[in-house]
């Protein structure tokens, strides 16, 4: 069903945590539906130094926020908002077609958190 | 590594004995039963038997039993057999809000056809109270159709109570008994049961075969065409080494059915009695007593089930889950949301169904590995331990009042 | 005693190599196709291996492959579900009169659901004729099904031809491959097929599996509610052993299919032969030339069909008949009425269906013990040799004139 | 299906053949249905002093018929009026249900049979 790198990344999640210096948080998702993906950025000069996730959700959530955190980490948040859920999907190797719209929403939570910041920082 | 598989309400494997018997009507007793010939003759000996065998196992006639595809296509049969065949004594139908979808997803088409159906609410433990059985009972009513244990919570209904109810009112009564055909005793008589659904592949006998009791008498209007199979109830040529299995399968399974459920018992309580103990925040879904030997169904807050079904999969763990994600629908499990169970905890059910191949090496296997595992996923659960969990108001809110 | 199977268009035995994987899937690869663990993912992997097979021997894509339990139901859900689903653009739908009764009896279910059913005629080969079937087809015409081969008498019908017609008359086509699939070549797009119905246990697979292969894009509305399988067209736990077998099974037969239909055609055209030469008074029933390579139909005058399949049930050939005495009805054959073959020769047909396990032993003993039965059963026959023969009337009287 | 009787009857059946000197013939059924049943007295004293059948049509239909031969030969015509299809059948060890109404006839071509002596002599 799932990809290695799907397997890979759920079973060995990368950057799973919160950020107590966080200065961008962006959460998406609900509980209802089964899945929450919270994202916690350190960004400092536009670069995102540093990255955690917390998620709620199935393997699919699970693996695409860690895929997520470890596709920005040290990128500068331009290049961060060019991320799209697909590429996500792509640099995993590919998701199942169910899994496609309800647990690809890592890149929505990025881009949730780098608004975040913006608004913190205007 | 160890494989522990407790998922014997999802399907079972073929019990070796029932395997070569199989086997032997595949390739020598291989004859179409409605052959004349020593081929055809010998074929239609085994389906007889396997007849008997399996009205034995439920007190009916062996003409009372009639073999289909398995279960989804014995409860179609009987509920829109049922009403089709009695549409011009009344158009509703009484079922609950937690059975399988073959029964639910029969009587919405049948709502479609014109017919209307209650569905009848439960308790938070999936049971059925009688009061509100008899209150949706109205003259035009033809059909009530109950599951006998549910699916995912394993709660066993009053059938015999029900069946009284139905008898009183002179209504047909179906049982979806699938669950429980095998591993319960059934007296179709004492029970009042007009209709009865089983499934081979759920007691260790091949899948696509099943059957349906149906009483001596009762009209039922077909819902396949063509050969004169089955006493022209079911066309289509005999899956004779499936039902030679399945009725082997019912016998060996009433024969079993004091011991075994005994055996599942202890091993069922002790698993739940250990999983309420190792992890906090965990709660048993369905009746505490009231529940198929087997059946073990919790919710572990703050986790969702897929990524629960994963990593116990890792660890050649096989379970299933009522979340979202498992259903290939958008909403957890009906039969949880029919409970009162709010959303985010059906999303992180967990059901363990045990079987004769567990031991109390499995439990006590899955006590040591669960209880890791919930602690991971709920280290990643933003729900978790987290501050902002009191402003959350998912839970109250998504609650379906029922 | 020799025992020779020659009734293979009834049913055949497993072939070994699919009994093997089969029971593998029994007792190892148990799991249910939907379920998210090891079990189950190994399962769907043997599903979907098995679509990919049953796809590539008809030149379908494996997405249009659905499985269900056997050609019965295919025909139903073909039939049933494409005349409900189009029941707004028309109500007309054509057939023949030689269909199997899952398909006969299914449009005649139809018709008294205000459907309009032409049920074309064929010729004395049970052959159909181009020009008859243009004329049937009206503006509401939405449906045209018609079998590939006869399973009484053998007839090839010209499928590719009535593809065509359906095409350019952009109606929709049906094709009951039961006794075809696996046996002639067949590409469903090629020959303009929107739907084909085929069967697991007429190609040495299991009984209780068959598919149906629907056209990408066709509408077709479901006649069995439940579960989400077969994406959401066949609900029910998935009968994988038996999928997995029919694959594997419509793998072997692909590639045997061109040396194999050789062999079995000699030994059908001996037998043939044979027959005509050693019996007097006997007739081929069915194309001579068009005709499925291992199919021999005859009818041997004044006697009947029952009491000469049991003679020859005690020397060991198992075949079958068109009499009424094996039909369960009071006339014999429709296929032979149709080809307008008087009653009282059809009920003396005798149906020999070769398949792999046949040897020309096999045909020599048959041909051996044969003409010795019909002697003996006609010098029990009053209508045989009795100089009152010329006064009788029935066969003029009783040929149905079609 | 069939009892051993039944097979028995079947394949050795007992007086099969025509009667040139009969005295008596009687048939019933019709080929088209695929059962027809003739039967040849020769009656001597009204006492059945032979009887021969002969029969196209199905395992039962050659069964009975040789089953009825064999009950009332030697018999009366009075003995041999009170057999009835039934009374065959149960000689016979039973039939299955479907072969009760068609096939079972043999009792009537001989009743037909003694009906026909009767009009030839009377
Ligand atoms: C309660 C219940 N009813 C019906 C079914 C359907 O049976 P089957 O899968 O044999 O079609 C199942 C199992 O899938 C079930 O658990
Ligand atoms: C032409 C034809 N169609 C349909 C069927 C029905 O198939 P099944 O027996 O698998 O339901 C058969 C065989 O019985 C057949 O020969």
């Amino acid at each position: 069903m799932y990809t290695d790198k799907v397997m890979d990344h759920f079973t060995n999640p990368r950057n799973v945590g919160e950020l107590d210096n966080a200065n961008g948080i962006g959460e998406v998702g609900n509980a209802k539906c089964g899945d929450i993906m919270r994202i916690y950025l350190d960004v400092q000069d536009n670069i995102i130094k540093d990255i955690k996730f917390k998620t709620f959700g199935c393997g699919a959530a699970i693996a695409t926020s860690s895929m997520v955190t470890e596709m920005v980490k040290g990128k500068s948040i331009d290049e961060a908002l060019k991320i799209t859920n697909k590429a996500v999907a792509e640099a995993l190797g590919g998701l199942p077609p169910a899994k496609m719209h309800c647990s690809n929403l890592a890149a929505d939570a990025l881009h949730k958190a780098i608004e975040d910041y913006k608004n913190n920082n205007s | 590594m160890r494989r522990v598989y407790m998922d014997h309400s999802a399907t079972t494997p073929v019990r070796p004995e029932v395997a070569q018997v199989v086997t032997k009507y595949f390739t020598e007793t291989f004859g179409n039963a409605s052959s004349v010939h020593a081929f055809g003759r010998e074929a239609r000996k085994g389906v007889e038997t396997a007849r008997e065998q399996i009205a034995n196992l439920i007190k009916a006639k062996p003409e009372e039993i009639f073999f289909t595809s398995g279960g989804t296509e014995a409860d179609n049969m009987a509920i829109i057999g049922t009403a089709l065949a009695n549409k011009d004594k009344g158009k509703h139908i009484i079922t609950t809000q937690i059975e399988h979808h073959a029964v639910l997803d029969t009587c919405k088409y049948l709502e479609k056809q014109g017919f209307e159906v209650t569905y009848l609410p439960v308790d938070a433990e999936a049971m059925l109270d009688m009061e509100t059985l008899k209150k949706a009972i109205r003259k035009d009513t033809i059909l009530i159709t109950i599951m006998h244990v549910n699916n995912e919570v394993g709660t066993i209904l009053p059938i015999k109570e029900i069946g009284a109810i139905a008898k009183e009112n002179n209504i047909l009564f179906h049982v979806d008994a699938v669950q429980s055909f095998g591993k319960l005793p059934i007296d179709v008589n004492q029970m009042n049961i007009d209709m009865l659904s089983a499934s081979g592949h759920k007691i260790y006998a091949p899948k696509g075969i099943g059957c349906l009791f149906l009483r001596k008498g009762t009209k039922l209007s077909p819902i396949m065409f063509g050969g004169a199979q089955e006493r022209k109830r079911r066309p289509g040529t005999e899956n004779v080494p499936g039902i030679v299995g399945f009725g082997l399968a019912a016998e060996l399974a009433g024969k079993e059915m004091e011991e075994e459920n005994k055996r599942l018992t202890k091993l069922r309580d002790k698993l739940i009695d250990g999983i309420l103990e190792k992890i906090p925040e965990s709660q048993l879904n369905g009746h505490r007593t009231q529940r198929l030997p087997g059946n073990v169904n919790v919710s572990l807050r703050y986790i969702e089930g897929e990524s629960l079904l994963l990593m116990l999969d890792l660890k050649g763990i096989a379970a299933s889950s009522g979340s979202a994600c498992t259903s290939g629908s958008l909403d957890p499990s009906h039969v949880l949301m029919a409970m009162g169970i709010c959303h985010e905890i059906a999303h992180g059910s967990l059901r363990l169904t045990l079987g004769k191949i567990n031991t109390e090496e499995d439990i006590d296997y899955v006590l040591e590995v669960l209880p890791e595992i919930v602690e991971k996923l709920r280290e990643m659960s933003p729900l978790y331990n987290s501050i902002k969990l009191e402003r959350r108001e998912e839970c109250s809110k998504c609650t379906l009042t029922k």
